[in-house]
């Protein structure tokens, strides 16, 4: 399988979180969820055909062929097996830990993978920008998921050194803190417009694993407001196969859905 | 409140009525998905004041109503207008502290709304712990320690909403509620049972003989529904699957045109307050036959 | 409407039972209740139908016909509008008070209306006899309901001062000890193959209200084990209305399948 | 666990062997409905010993279970045959002090399997306060205060059993399990969301396409299902509504023959360690043609 020399950013992060995801894991996905939802059904086509994905969180194994409406419609939950009944079902297999994997985006993510999408300023009440609220992620962060954090907007108001509200709970603060709170797995990937970071496993720091194509290390640094760890080499992140942007483009999103999520980027697609 | 086996079919001037200023509204409703608009419309024609309003997800519907001025707080998850953006109305109420947001985990108001269900004064969870959401309202979601294991959790305070609105496929005059599927979302799940009174709306009125022939896709019995009104496409623009899709050119025109209180104000001029009933609403839309575009789901 | 002449213990039982429901009652069911079952059927087919009757706590207002099989039975749920589903909606209707009134029988009763159906002695953990147990009676009685007492042995060993294991909370040890608790309405009527009893409203006390045709109150007082609240004077049980007694014969329960609540009883039907 | 989308089809010996020695079971059944009274008898014929079983109503399957001494410990809220009557050989190891009853109400019971479904540490309920069956068992029900209103609660503590088993309508390969009507039952419902393994017995293996064209009946996703029997009138002599109907004649011959000791084992040898595989005990009972009898509800 060669490797394409023409890709977008959009494609380059759809093809990015895909190679992530393996047969072993169970996914449900939220609203406006365009570049997980993309990944989802690009790993079930290629890599991880056993990936289990309950589409809206509804549709179990849904089988849509393609993005076609928002991530949350009906119309994604074609062909599934069962429709899992919200209140009782989905909600113990998400606390029982059986619906293990989320992705998550916010307004405000900090350097322990602490996000915030409720409101920006020093005073809950008095928000001087309220966003939407925390729907999933304020349940998702405190029960044992695999989170894989996406961001289309890398830039300094987006990843902070403190969230200003701490809706969902990431690597808390940082080192074993989590842990002692009882809480298993936590954030594991962050995948943005400039670049790919983990955790580095003792302090829970976020830590570049790789930039993307043209984008430098300090170029990343500089767009972060807190200090990244830094490895001492930061290859490029992979260029996506030939045959994974084929299936992206012509059967997963056509339509090319996922540029929704670029809104308000500085990265144009 | 328990209803008896007798007619509950009623205008939608009547139902509105059932819903008194300053009561606390669970109002069934996604981004872009089943919601009882139709209702919504009315309440705000009606000038209701000061109402609660308790949903999972906020959206079109909920918005209108705070830029209508009928809302002093909202209990949620996420206010928004799924991919068509920010629900403006919401944010700019927000920010100017005219309106309460009591911000919930998912299942924390769920929880809430399961233990008024269930009767019991409070009920547990586990999501939410170690983040902020805790401690914004400590009269209703505290933590606890569980008496065997030591454990923490979440006590969430039995919340019973005064009223329940919502929009359904199908029913009998009786209140015999039935959806295709059937209840697959919380809110048509919990919030009936949750609530005191109850009132549905539904896209078709059918025989009695026909719902017996059907039990299996009854979610809510006629005991527990107060009112019943029949209004086709009466979620519109949001989506009543598998009947009809949302409609993305009024969603989109919503979103662009509430940027502005102004612009807020002539949409809800066009589609709410000139509009004296259901049918008018549909007549503007181009009747039911040009309806019959939102049944692709592609 | 006559009164009919000729009649069985069993006939008298359903049709007074029958006679307590309203159009208002919404009454739930449990295993091996004929009497009530077949009291609800009648009920709804004479002075009371818009009673709301959930057959075998599923059927929502079903239409059986007459009874069939046995009271938990799927054949009881025929005809009706919805399947009820237990574990969420059931148990909510129950909890709220929203499902009023049960009927319970039981091994042993006492004054105040405690039953017991759990064992026989004096230490629970080593039983003279071990009984089937509480079922929807442990629940019922401490969840507000009105209920009706039904009982085919009224006899010392039924009707016990003190029963060996309280299962389901009746008017507990009587006056307000109940309301103090918390608990709403509680044992109405206790209609046996002998008499008809309801509480005294003060003390709680169980108390002689009618005895059937052919018993008098001296007798009813030797088959209990404690003292009964006596009237100065005790009517005879109204008999029933002959068209109760023929649409009962006729329709409700033509296979009289209501009589198998008298095994091990003294009175024969 | 967390079983994978591939073939779960194996051989009633082969599920039996999921159950161990000491397992807590929850185990579907009613007096005398959907029981997986197929497996009953393998675990039996398997010689299973020490079993913990978590019922709500305890019927024939768990009598015989009782009397091929298989079990050490039981949590239900009744135990007998229905209109039947008594569950002899349950009445007399309990009367022998052979057997531990660990008795709830069905609320408190539902309420542990309902918390371990959930994952919480405890569940909480309203259901026997006042009553002797609190106090029975201090470790799984205790009174607390709710910390808002100070109302007595009972808190439940969460019950996750090692494996669950359930008769069923119809399963594909890969376990996505179907009922008609869909989940009704509690058992049903939490029992197979409580457990960590699920092991389900079916009338009918069907393609997954016809899964996939009925999605509304399917009660189990196969994500949850470990181990899937073919086994048609596998409930019996309970029934499987709607397909068939109990098998009168066969509780009755038990009810009278479970009366003594000897009786029982004369049952037992006839039908259960006399036939080595369900397709015997099909046999002997006429085969499934002659079980027709069994499709009237009259």
């Amino acid at each position: 399988m060669g490797t394409a020399k023409e890709y977008t950013i959009d494609e380059l992060m759809v093809v990015t979180l895909a190679k992530a995801f393996t047969s072993d894991d169970i996914i449900l996905n939220g609203t406006v969820s365009f570049i997980p939802v993309s990944a989802v059904l690009l790993a079930r086509a290629t890599h991880a055909p056993g990936l289990t994905w309950v589409a809206g969180a509804v549709g179990v194994d849904a089988q849509p062929g393609s993005v076609i409406g928002n991530t949350l419609d009906p119309t994604m939950w074609k062909g599934c097996v069962m429709y899992l009944p919200q209140y009782e079902d989905m909600w113990s297999y998400v606390h029982r830990g059986t619906l293990e994997t989320f992705c998550i985006r916010g307004a405000q993510i900090d350097q322990y993978g602490n996000i915030n999408n409720s409101i920006i300023g020093s005073d809950y009440h008095k928000p001087k920008v309220r966003l939407p609220g925390s729907a999933g992620m304020g349940d998702m962060g405190s029960l044992d998921k695999r989170v894989f954090i996406w961001s289309t907007t890398h830039n300094p108001r987006t990843f902070v050194k403190k969230v200003d509200f701490r809706a969902c709970v990431g690597w808390l603060d940082g080192g074993g803190s989590r842990a002692k709170l009882g809480l298993r797995n936590g954030p594991q990937l962050v995948i943005t417009d400039l670049c790919v970071m983990d955790f580095e496993p003792t302090s829970k720091r976020m830590r570049l694993v790789s930039v993307h194509r043209g984008i430098t290390p300090k170029q990343v640094q500089e767009q972060t407001a807190f200090e990244l760890v830094m490895p001492a080499s930061v290859p490029e992140t992979p260029a996506p196969d030939a045959e994974y942007l084929r299936l992206l483009r012509e059967v997963v999103d056509p339509k090319a859905m996922r540029k929704i999520e670029f809104r308000g980027s500085a990265t144009k697609v | 409140m328990t209803a008896r086996k007798e007619d509950k079919l009623v205008s939608l001037q009547q139902a509105a009525a059932l819903v008194r200023d300053g009561d606390t509204i669970a109002m069934q409703g996604m981004g872009t998905q089943m919601s009882p608009l139709a209702l919504v419309r009315e309440l705000i024609r009606a000038g209701k004041r000061d109402l609660q309003v308790a949903m999972v997800v906020g959206g079109i519907g909920l918005d209108w109503m705070i830029a209508a001025g009928c809302v002093r707080k909202v209990m949620a998850i996420i206010i928004n207008l799924d991919e068509f953006g920010m629900a403006n109305n919401f944010r700019r109420a927000a920010e100017a502290q005219k309106l309460e947001v009591e911000e919930y985990t998912e299942h924390q108001i769920l929880t809430r709304l399961g233990a008024g269900a269930m009767g019991l004064p409070f009920g547990v969870s586990r999501s939410g712990l170690g983040s902020d959401v805790i401690g914004l309202h400590p009269d209703t979601t505290k933590v606890i320690e569980c008496p065997f294991t030591g454990k923490p959790v979440i006590a969430c305070r039995a919340l019973e909403p005064d009223v329940a609105i919502l929009h359904a496929h199908r029913a009998d005059r009786f209140g015999n509620v039935q959806f295709f599927p059937k209840p697959i979302w919380t809110d048509v799940d919990v919030f009936p049972r949750a609530a005191k009174k109850v009132i549905v709306t539904v896209e078709e009125i059918v025989e009695n003989e026909e719902i017996r022939r059907t039990p299996i896709h009854t979610g809510i019995p006629y005991f527990k529904v107060d009112a019943l009104v029949h209004a086709p496409y009466g979620a519109h623009p949001c989506s009543l699957f598998p009947k009809y899709n949302f409609d993305r050119a009024v969603f989109q025109r919503y979103a662009d045109e509430s940027r502005t209180p102004e612009g807020t104000r002539a949409f809800l001029d066009e589609f709410v307050y000139g509009l004296k009933t259901h049918d008018q609403y549909l007549a503007k839309l181009g009747g039911t036959a040009a309806l019959k575009r939102l049944e692709s789901w592609d």
